[in-house]
């Protein structure tokens, strides 16, 4: 099948987007906020009993090695796949078509494929006060050995449900609801603003 | 014993009010009754009160596990209305609200009633029109009820932010007038007065532990200060039916124990002069005489026996608390509890006879059942004096829920923690 | 310099004056003080009114525990009521009034309520304004009219109603240890914990740590304990497992070890830098908690115990040691036990005069005799305090002599001039945050206190909060306790060696004095021993009814000063020792909390909003927007000068005449996959889906267990174990909880993954007679004409090079076809739509129209399935399929759900041609003035284009029955009365020829 | 109150929502025992004590667990996935 050139996606973050530093940021910016825009965003999801050879495929497809184990993870900086549920996993790709990749290798015998790519939107936040800035909206443990590298978590904000990837030391990758991403970006910069933020 | 009045009031003070007798006596229980009270709490007290009072049977206890009114009665936010949306509600808490509007006179006791008036806010043009469905059908059972517009909302209730902007904003209320509060604590005591004066004995500390039978029929209780008999044993226990109940032998009811909390803030010159709920969410609130804003919210969304509540539900009362009143933020909180409540499968009451033989059941009053206490008793005295319910009361039968009658004013079916 | 600064001494920045005004009058203090202490360094002494009888009243505290001393601190507009002015941090252009006085704090009118005196005793509103019995007063009138003067009376502060302009933030943390309080027990505990390694938080209500370190005068390992106390929070300050938190109150002990606290953030700043909360509320889980918040000293109950002046004895220490402030020239102590002799020995230090220390015990001590003579002071043991004297300010007191085993007083009365009397009733420790679980304190006799419960969560206690009361007792606890919360091993190095005034920490069991004039037990409620006596006689003997009869402890300090011994003389009425008669409940907060900081990120931001992809075009586009839950959706597409009816009927007619397009990517949209999917299906919905083919659609119905309505949707098979339910938009959350709940609990056994795609896909419906063309003109890759989508086919294709889904169903009622694409494209799809349209007359509209068309064709929402009807209220039993069992189907037959009386969906015609309004209610016989005996009620209602009529559903009793009938509408609350004929529910194309095509 | 997820650990009350009784058996689906089908859907054991509840983890990993908790003092004694498997025992 011949690929088409797809448009460029329109993010909903748009018109409340504004690179640049913000904030207390006289004395320095304490966290970077970016939108990744990430091309594909998959849910795989094992059946019981099936989650290693799902593991598998997704080493096949992507080259990632996910531990086995709740809450796993790994990243190389261009793909990403962290557990967030019993048998379910989120596959993310710099590039679109992850979908078309998987779609023969996840048998029903295995379990299923959903594609999320636009149904929900990447943000990542690095720096220093990111576990600090990260606490006032989760009620989970942010420390380095509480939620190592690599590891994948499912909480919320309220009404807004997230997936969180620790991406690095001081780095977080929130996936949230696309419908609910400006509400949660604009709360996210409200709550930046102590520490002095960037928007790349 | 003393009339209150003005004038005994001023009698007593020149004598340094030294002459004061005990509101009600504290009498050892006695080896039987006509009949046996379960629950010292408003629905037990009114009971034997209107027992006595008409239908003129005074050999009647009342056995209250702790103090009188450690129950809901003294722990809840004193909201009194019959703003209800199904005719079989209406009926009942407007049969209630009569008997508030007497009831200081009916009791020589001020209960502090007060009718400042109940107001829904609505946010949506649906909600409105909900609204008014509601106030609709009160109109067309003689219950007063008016729509309020967002002029008339900002001049009643000026600290309310109506703007526009909002996230949810004020697009008017549906308004009980004839609603109100009355004090808690002196509809207790009033009751109990009351009760006492006609000869009824309040047996404080005294916990059922147990039921004395003969064959299937229950002919008495056994009690942390003895066995004491009846010929009709009725049970007023609100929040610990689930646990009275077991001890009769029946385990399962249609009723889950939930709490729910209750805060009141510090004492503030007058603000707020009405009952105003939020219509986006659980939010309610008044002010009391004493100046605190007595508020809550929702349930806290399990089972609980605990009379305490959990951090969540206190974030959610003050974050819709200030999305209405947004200049009092820098009020403060002063203190926090919770009450159990008896969750039914359709948010409305039980008042029945049975259902084992010699037992009368009073339950499933949620949240809700301080405005019906009055009402509660009157009918629950009633279905116990005659063996049969009052019309008022035929439609909160304990079988409702099995035949397919229930009378679900909120529409969420068999999910206690949303009704 | 101010009067009653000292020349030296005290933890204030003498080189840094602040300026501040109270009541309008300024005054300087310096950094370091608090409102009280400044004031009183100017020699203020009336700082508020009482809250009954407008007593005159001075500070009695220098901390929390504050009773009188309330002040409201104003900034700009914005008010902040009922602060205790010994939490206050003065700074440059603080602003506080006194409250609960008119016209001022020295003339206050409402002292005149102290004349109704006995009159006004505990309970008294309960006896009387109950008015007559017959005539127009009766029943609550005269009540209300008392009550409006009673409420104005009452209340303390005023609140402000100009918005807070302040942040409020919420702060998740975790750690092993969380030590409360941090005097010598709580940094001993965060230190060792520290030490081990453990993750510790460290706070404390207070602005610097400390504790009693922080003015005892002790000497720790050689140095002052203020020293110490600094040096050893130097030494956590440098650890990167031990956060500090200052100025945090941790006021509630919730389950799981959850506990909740505030910190004040720029409460004490001039202005808070850029982004910074006011208030940072602090949800804390913890492994283990050390609890170690000291005690409170009791007042003496004795007559005339509340006049500005008479303070408690630790309190002046701390003013006179921490702040450099005496609160008097001429001193008298009044005591029942040894730690006021520590007192009056630090003030002497400080510079006053200490006159006399009374004790109530008739033997003291040579050590205690020893301090009092070292404090220059005239010591009277076996003596009480039996009056004070002066105005707003004392100028003496009354001692008699005292037995403190009968409490009999004897002998002639001996003034002694003094202009401040410290009193010690001895020590209550701080156990609240131990006792919220609802855990029974312990009366220790010797003691004469409360002793924490025992644990019902994981926490340790430490020093004074266990009765411990020296300091070299608080520093072991400490460290043992903070060894055992991280888990180490007993230590064996050496602990700090403590020098302390020596002292018996048991005091005498005398509570109160009785003699002549009013004993204040409750100061800011003005309750006193005589009102405690007339609970017990009027038979409020528990101490539940005691507190609630005489509103004891229900203050703003909640019982802090006035528990213990208004128990105490409860318990004396009764004849039975203390703890018969038990201590009331705790609850939290321990302090009383700003509403706005429990808020936290949510003050001005309740809810988040939920957007469609097309949102901003909308907005764009001239939409006045609805909020739909959380949701927002275009409501019309008004022209200017329209009214929202004329831009509906428009739209609606357009959308009829040629074509019209909706955003409807609010849709619950649920991806439902696997090998069982169909089956699951089959349970879930009354209807078949297994028999659906692939690339098609079918129109679903779900009902709850109990045999009720619950939800509809379309339901599209894209592949043999892969379909795509459609909920509304309102029970998205509810349909996709219950389809996890069955798997998940009823029917693990299903293989079968549900997942929300609502967000996956915008949606845009586009229906009318030229929805097709329009397709036709913009669709590449598929054909899309009858053949290929028939009714409820789906096909996918592009539309401007985004691959879109396709599937033709109709909820206006016309040819109709629902475009899905990746959320991303939405907008680009929708403008493609419209650009393709815009030859044939497309239109947007709204949601209104779309309830138009809704009503035309009969379709029911959620105004009809509203929890409370049945697929066959609603017209809908030929979805309930009969070859197999589904949710639902065992309960829907039983006898209420069948009776013929329930209300079923008619739909009514106006004939009048007035409209209708939502929520009117219809009636057989019109009675405007006593509307009765309604039969049922309008869900939804409009003009109709189509008929040109103003049309409704309506749910009416045994409403099919009457179709063709006359009724009337009857809405008194809008004054809307008129006749109607009830017809059926389809008014418009009832057999679908339009949508069929 | 914190609840265990055997997923995703202890986590805070506010992640979860509650389904009520766990000790409800659901008749089978063409079961015409109205008795069982209306216990199944209105009665309730509403003990006093330990309770066998149900509960979602809807604000993480969205599984079912089931959870034995006191009624009474609301201390959380152990959970488990609905669906079976893995258990945590929370009483120490
Ligand atoms: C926080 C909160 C707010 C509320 N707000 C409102 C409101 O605004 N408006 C409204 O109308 N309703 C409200 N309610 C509901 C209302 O308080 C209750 O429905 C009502 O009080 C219940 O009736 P009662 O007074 O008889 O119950 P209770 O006062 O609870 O009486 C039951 C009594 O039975 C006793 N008892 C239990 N077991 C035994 C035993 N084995 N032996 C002897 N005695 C026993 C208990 O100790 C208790 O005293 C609220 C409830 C709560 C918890
Ligand atoms: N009879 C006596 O002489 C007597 C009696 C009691 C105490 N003391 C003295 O008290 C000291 C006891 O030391 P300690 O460390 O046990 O107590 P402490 O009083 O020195 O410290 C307790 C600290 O806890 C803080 N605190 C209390 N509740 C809090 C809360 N909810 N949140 C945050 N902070 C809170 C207080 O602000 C205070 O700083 C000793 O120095 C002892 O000599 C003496
Ligand atoms: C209407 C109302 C007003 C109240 N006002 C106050 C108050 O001003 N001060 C206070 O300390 N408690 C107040 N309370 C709460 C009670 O002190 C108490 O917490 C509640 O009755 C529950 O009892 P418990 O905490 O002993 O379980 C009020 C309670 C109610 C119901
Ligand atoms: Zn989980």
């Amino acid at each position: 099948m011949a690929e088409h050139q797809l448009p460029e996606r329109q993010s909903p973050l748009e018109p409340e987007y504004h690179p640049g530093s913000h904030g207390n940021f006289e004395h320095g910016v304490d966290v970077i906020l970016s939108e990744t825009r990430p091309g594909s965003i998959l849910q795989l999801a094992a059946w019981a009993g099936e989650e290693k050879r799902l593991i598998e495929v997704v080493r096949k497809v992507t080259g990632l090695a996910l531990p086995d184990g709740a809450g796993g993870g790994v990243g190389n900086g261009a793909r990403a796949a962290f557990g967030f549920a019993p048998g379910k996993f989120t596959v993310v790709d710099e590039a679109e078509g992850l979908a078309q990749a998987f779609a023969g290798a996840i048998t029903p015998a295995i379990g299923t494929l959903t594609d999320l790519s636009h149904g929900r939107t990447a943000i990542r936040i690095a720096g220093p006060k990111a576990e600090w800035v990260m606490a006032k909206f989760f009620a989970i443990d942010f420390a380095l050995p509480a939620f190592p590298l690599g590891a994948g978590r499912s909480t919320n904000h309220h009404d807004i449900f997230a997936q969180i990837q620790r991406s690095g030391a001081d780095q977080f990758d929130i996936y949230v609801f696309r419908s609910f991403a400006r509400s949660f970006w604009k709360a996210l910069c409200h709550a930046s603003e102590e520490v002095g933020y960037e928007v790349q | 014993m003393a009339e209150y009045s003005a004038f005994s009031l001023l009698k007593n003070a020149l004598t340094g009010n030294k002459d004061w007798k005990p509101a009600w006596r504290k009498p050892d229980p006695k080896a039987s009754y006509d009949v046996i009270v379960i629950g010292g709490g408003g629905h037990g007290l009114s009971t034997a009160y209107y027992l006595a009072k008409e239908h003129g049977i005074t050999n009647v206890a009342v056995l209250e596990k702790g103090w009188l009114g450690s129950g809901n009665v003294g722990r809840n936010t004193t909201a009194v209305r019959s703003n209800y949306l199904l005719p079989q509600n209406t009926r009942f808490y407007e049969h209630s609200m009569k008997l508030w509007e007497n009831l200081s006179h009916d009791l020589n006791y001020n209960v502090m009633f007060s009718q400042r008036g109940c107001l829904n806010l609505a946010h949506t043009p649906a909600q409105l029109d909900d609204y008014a469905r509601r106030g609709n059908a009160m109109r067309h059972l003689g219950v007063d009820a008016d729509l309020m517009s967002v002029d008339q909302i900002k001049r009643l209730v000026p600290a309310l932010d109506v703007s526009g902007s909002a996230r949810f904003p004020v697009l008017g209320g549906l308004m009980q007038r004839r609603a109100g509060s009355a004090r808690h604590d002196a509809v207790a005591w009033g009751y109990a007065r009351g009760a006492d004066r006609r000869g009824v004995d309040i047996v404080e500390n005294c916990e059922v532990t147990g039921f004395l039978r003969d064959g299937g029929r229950i002919t008495g209780v056994s009690t942390t200060r003895g066995e004491i008999r009846a010929k009709k044993v009725a049970l007023a226990v609100a929040g610990s039916t689930g646990r009275v109940m077991q001890l009769a032998g029946i385990s399962h009811m249609p009723i889950e124990s939930h709490v729910l909390q209750a805060f009141v803030s510090e004492s503030l010159k007058p603000i707020i002069d009405t009952i105003l709920t939020f219509g986006m969410g659980h939010f309610y609130i008044s002010q009391s005489d004493k100046g605190g804003l007595v508020y809550g919210g929702d349930l806290d969304g399990y089972n609980s026996y605990a009379q305490r509540g959990s951090l969540p539900i206190v974030d959610e009362v003050m974050s819709e608390m200030v999305a209405l009143f947004p200049g009092l933020a820098r009020v403060r909180m002063l203190r926090s509890w919770g009450g159990v409540c008896d969750m039914t499968m359709d948010g409305s009451p039980i008042i029945t006879t049975g259902p084992l033989p010699g037992m009368y059941l009073n339950c499933g009053w949620c949240y809700g059942g301080f405005k019906a206490t009055p009402a509660s008793g009157w009918c629950f005295a009633h279905t116990i004096a005659k063996d049969e319910p009052h019309e008022f009361n035929a439609p909160f039968t304990l079988d409702r829920f099995y035949r397919g009658l229930v009378i679900d004013d909120k529409g969420q079916g068999a999910t206690p923690r949303l009704h | 310099m101010s009067p009653r600064r000292t020349e030296t001494g005290g933890r204030i920045d003498r080189l840094r004056t602040i300026r501040f005004t109270f009541d309008g009058a300024p005054y300087t203090g310096h950094a370091g003080d608090t409102l009280a202490s400044a004031l009183l360094a100017n020699g203020v002494t009336l700082f508020g009114r009482s809250f009954k009888y407008h007593r005159p009243r001075g500070l009695l505290a220098a901390g929390v525990e504050e009773p009188n001393a309330l002040v409201t601190v104003l900034r700009g507009e914005v008010r902040e009521p009922n602060i205790a002015a010994t939490m206050v941090e003065i700074y440059d252009g603080l602003v506080a009034v006194s409250q609960n006085r008119a016209p001022s704090l020295a003339w206050d009118i409402g002292a005149l309520n102290q004349l109704g005196g006995k009159v006004l005793s505990a309970g008294f509103y309960y006896k009387t304004f109950m008015g007559p019995v017959i005539g127009p007063l009766k029943g609550t009138r005269f009540w209300m009219f008392c009550e409006h003067f009673i409420r104005r009376a009452a209340g303390l502060g005023k609140a402000g109603t100009a918005p807070d302009p302040a942040r409020y933030e919420r702060m998740n943390a975790f750690c092993d240890v969380l030590v409360v309080g941090s005097g010598p027990a709580g940094l001993m505990a965060a230190k060792a914990a520290a030490d081990q390694g453990a993750r510790v938080i460290l706070a404390d209500l207070e602005a610097h740590f400390g504790g009693s370190a922080h003015w005892s005068g002790e000497t720790i390992d050689g140095v002052p304990a203020a020293d110490w106390a600094q040096r050893t929070v130097g030494q956590l300050e440098g650890n990167d497992n031990v956060r500090l938190l200052p100025r945090t109150t941790v006021w509630g002990y919730y389950d799981g070890n959850t506990l909740a606290a505030l910190e004040r953030v720029t409460d004490h700043k001039e202005t808070p830098a850029k982004g910074e909360p006011r208030q940072r509320y602090w949800a804390i889980r913890a492994g283990t908690v050390v609890l170690a918040t000291g005690s409170f000293e009791r007042p003496l109950i004795f007559p005339g115990n509340d006049r500005p002046g008479v303070m408690l004895a630790h309190a002046a220490e701390r003013y006179a040691v921490e702040y450099g402030v005496l609160p008097g020239q001429r001193i008298a102590l009044f005591t029942n036990n040894d730690s006021a002799y520590r007192s009056a020995v630090a003030l002497k230090k400080a510079g006053a005069a200490v006159v006399a220390i009374v004790d109530v015990r008739g033997d003291v001590s040579n050590e205690m005799r020893r301090l009092a003579s070292e404090a220059e002071a005239e010591l009277l043991a076996g003596h009480a305090v039996v009056a004070t004297e002066g105005g707003r300010a004392l100028t003496g007191l009354k001692v008699q002599r005292f037995d403190a085993t009968n409490g009999a007083l004897s002998g002639d009365d001996r003034s002694i001039h003094a202009d401040s009397l410290l009193m010690s009733g001895g020590w209550s420790p701080t156990i609240h945050l131990a006792s919220q679980a609802g855990a029974r304190a312990e009366w220790d006799p010797a003691r004469q206190a409360f002793l924490p419960p025992r644990p019902t969560q994981r926490w340790i206690g430490a020093g004074a909060f266990t009765g411990s009361f020296s300091t070299a007792e608080a520093i072991a606890e400490g460290r043992a306790a903070g060894l055992q919360a991280a888990g180490g091993s007993a230590s064996s190095a050496p602990l700090p060696i403590v020098e302390a005034t020596p002292g018996d920490p048991d005091p005498a069991p005398v509570f109160e004095i009785k003699a002549k004039g009013k004993s204040f037990v409750d100061f800011q409620h003005d309750v006193t021993a005589e009102d405690v006596r007339l609970a017990h006689r009027e038979g409020f003997v528990s101490v539940e009814h005691l507190k609630r009869y005489t509103t004891l402890g229900m203050a703003t300090d909640q019982g802090k000063n006035s528990n213990v011994p208004g128990l105490a003389i409860m318990a004396e009425a009764l004849g039975k020792p203390i703890p018969e008669v038990g201590t009331t409940r705790f609850r939290p907060p321990y302090t009383a909390v700003s509403i706005g900081s429990l808020a936290a990120e949510r003050f001005g931001d309740l809810k988040p909003e939920r957007l469609t992809p097309m949102h901003d075009w909308h907005i764009a586009n001239g939409a006045t927007m609805y909020s739909a839950g959380l949701w927002y959706r275009p409501m019309i597409y008004g022209l200017a000068g329209e009214t929202v009816e004329q831009a509906y009927v428009r739209e609606a007619r357009a959308t009829r005449e040629s074509a019209g397009i909706v955003d409807v990517s609010t849709l619950g949209k649920i991806a439902v996959q696997g090998p069982d999917a169909a089956e699951f299906l089959d349970r879930v919905y009354t209807n078949m889906f297994s028999t659906l083919a692939v690339g098609k659609a079918r129109y679903g119905l779900m009902l709850r267990e109990d045999g009720l309505a619950f939800d509809d949707g379309t339901t599209w098979r894209l592949g043999e174990q892969d379909f795509l339910m459609t909920t509304t938009t309102a029970n998205a959350g509810k349909v996709m909880q219950n389809l996890e709940y069955f798997l998940d609990v009823i029917w693990p056994e299903l293989k079968v993954t549900v997942t929300s795609v609502t967000d996956e896909w915008a949606g845009a419906a586009i229906g009318g007679p030229k929805a097709r063309a329009i397709l036709f003109s913009c669709v590449t890759g598929t054909a899309v004409d009858n053949a290929t989508l028939p009714f409820m086919g789906i096909v996918h294709g592009r539309i401007a090079g985004v691959p879109v889904m396709i599937c033709r169903l109709s909820f206006s009622g016309e040819m109709a076809f629902e475009v899905y694409s990746g959320a991303g494209y939405g907008t680009r799809v929708w403008e493609a739509l419209i650009e393709a349209g815009k030859p044939f007359g497309l239109v947007t509209y709204g949601l209104e129209a779309l309830g138009t068309m809704r009503i035309e064709k009969g379709h029911v929402t959620g105004a009809e399935i509203d929890g409370r009807t049945t697929a066959r209220d609603l017209h809908l039993d030929w979805m309930l399929s009969k070859k197999k069992p589904f949710i639902g189907s065992a309960m829907m037959d039983r006898e209420g759900l069948i009776s013929p009386d329930r209300l079923q969906l008619v739909g009514l015609i106006s004939l009048d041609n007035r409209p209708f309004n939502g929520g009117a209610h219809i009636v057989e016989e019109l009675d405007e003035a006593n509307p009765h005996d309604s039969i049922g009620h309008i869900t939804a209602c409009c003009y109709s284009p189509a008929l040109s009529k103003y049309i409704a559903l309506a749910l009416v009793k045994d409403g099919k029955a009457r179709h063709g009938t006359r009724a009337f509408v009857s809405d008194p609350l809008r004054n809307r009365f008129g006749p109607i004929e009830i017809v059926s529910n389809h008014f418009y194309d009832p057999d679908g020829s339009r949508m069929h095509g | 109150m914190l609840i265990t997820c055997p997923y995703c650990g202890p986590r805070d009350v506010i992640e979860f929502t509650y389904q009520g009784d766990g000790n409800r058996e659901r008749p089978q689906p063409a079961s015409q025992n109205l008795d069982a089908w209306n216990a199944y859907v209105y009665d309730r054991l509403n003990p006093a004590g330990d309770h066998n509840e149900i509960w979602q983890h809807s604000g993480g990993c969205r599984a079912h667990l089931r959870v034995v908790r006191n009624t009474l003092t609301h201390e959380v004694l152990s959970t488990a996935f609905a669906r079976g498997g893995h258990k945590t025992e929370s009483r120490s």
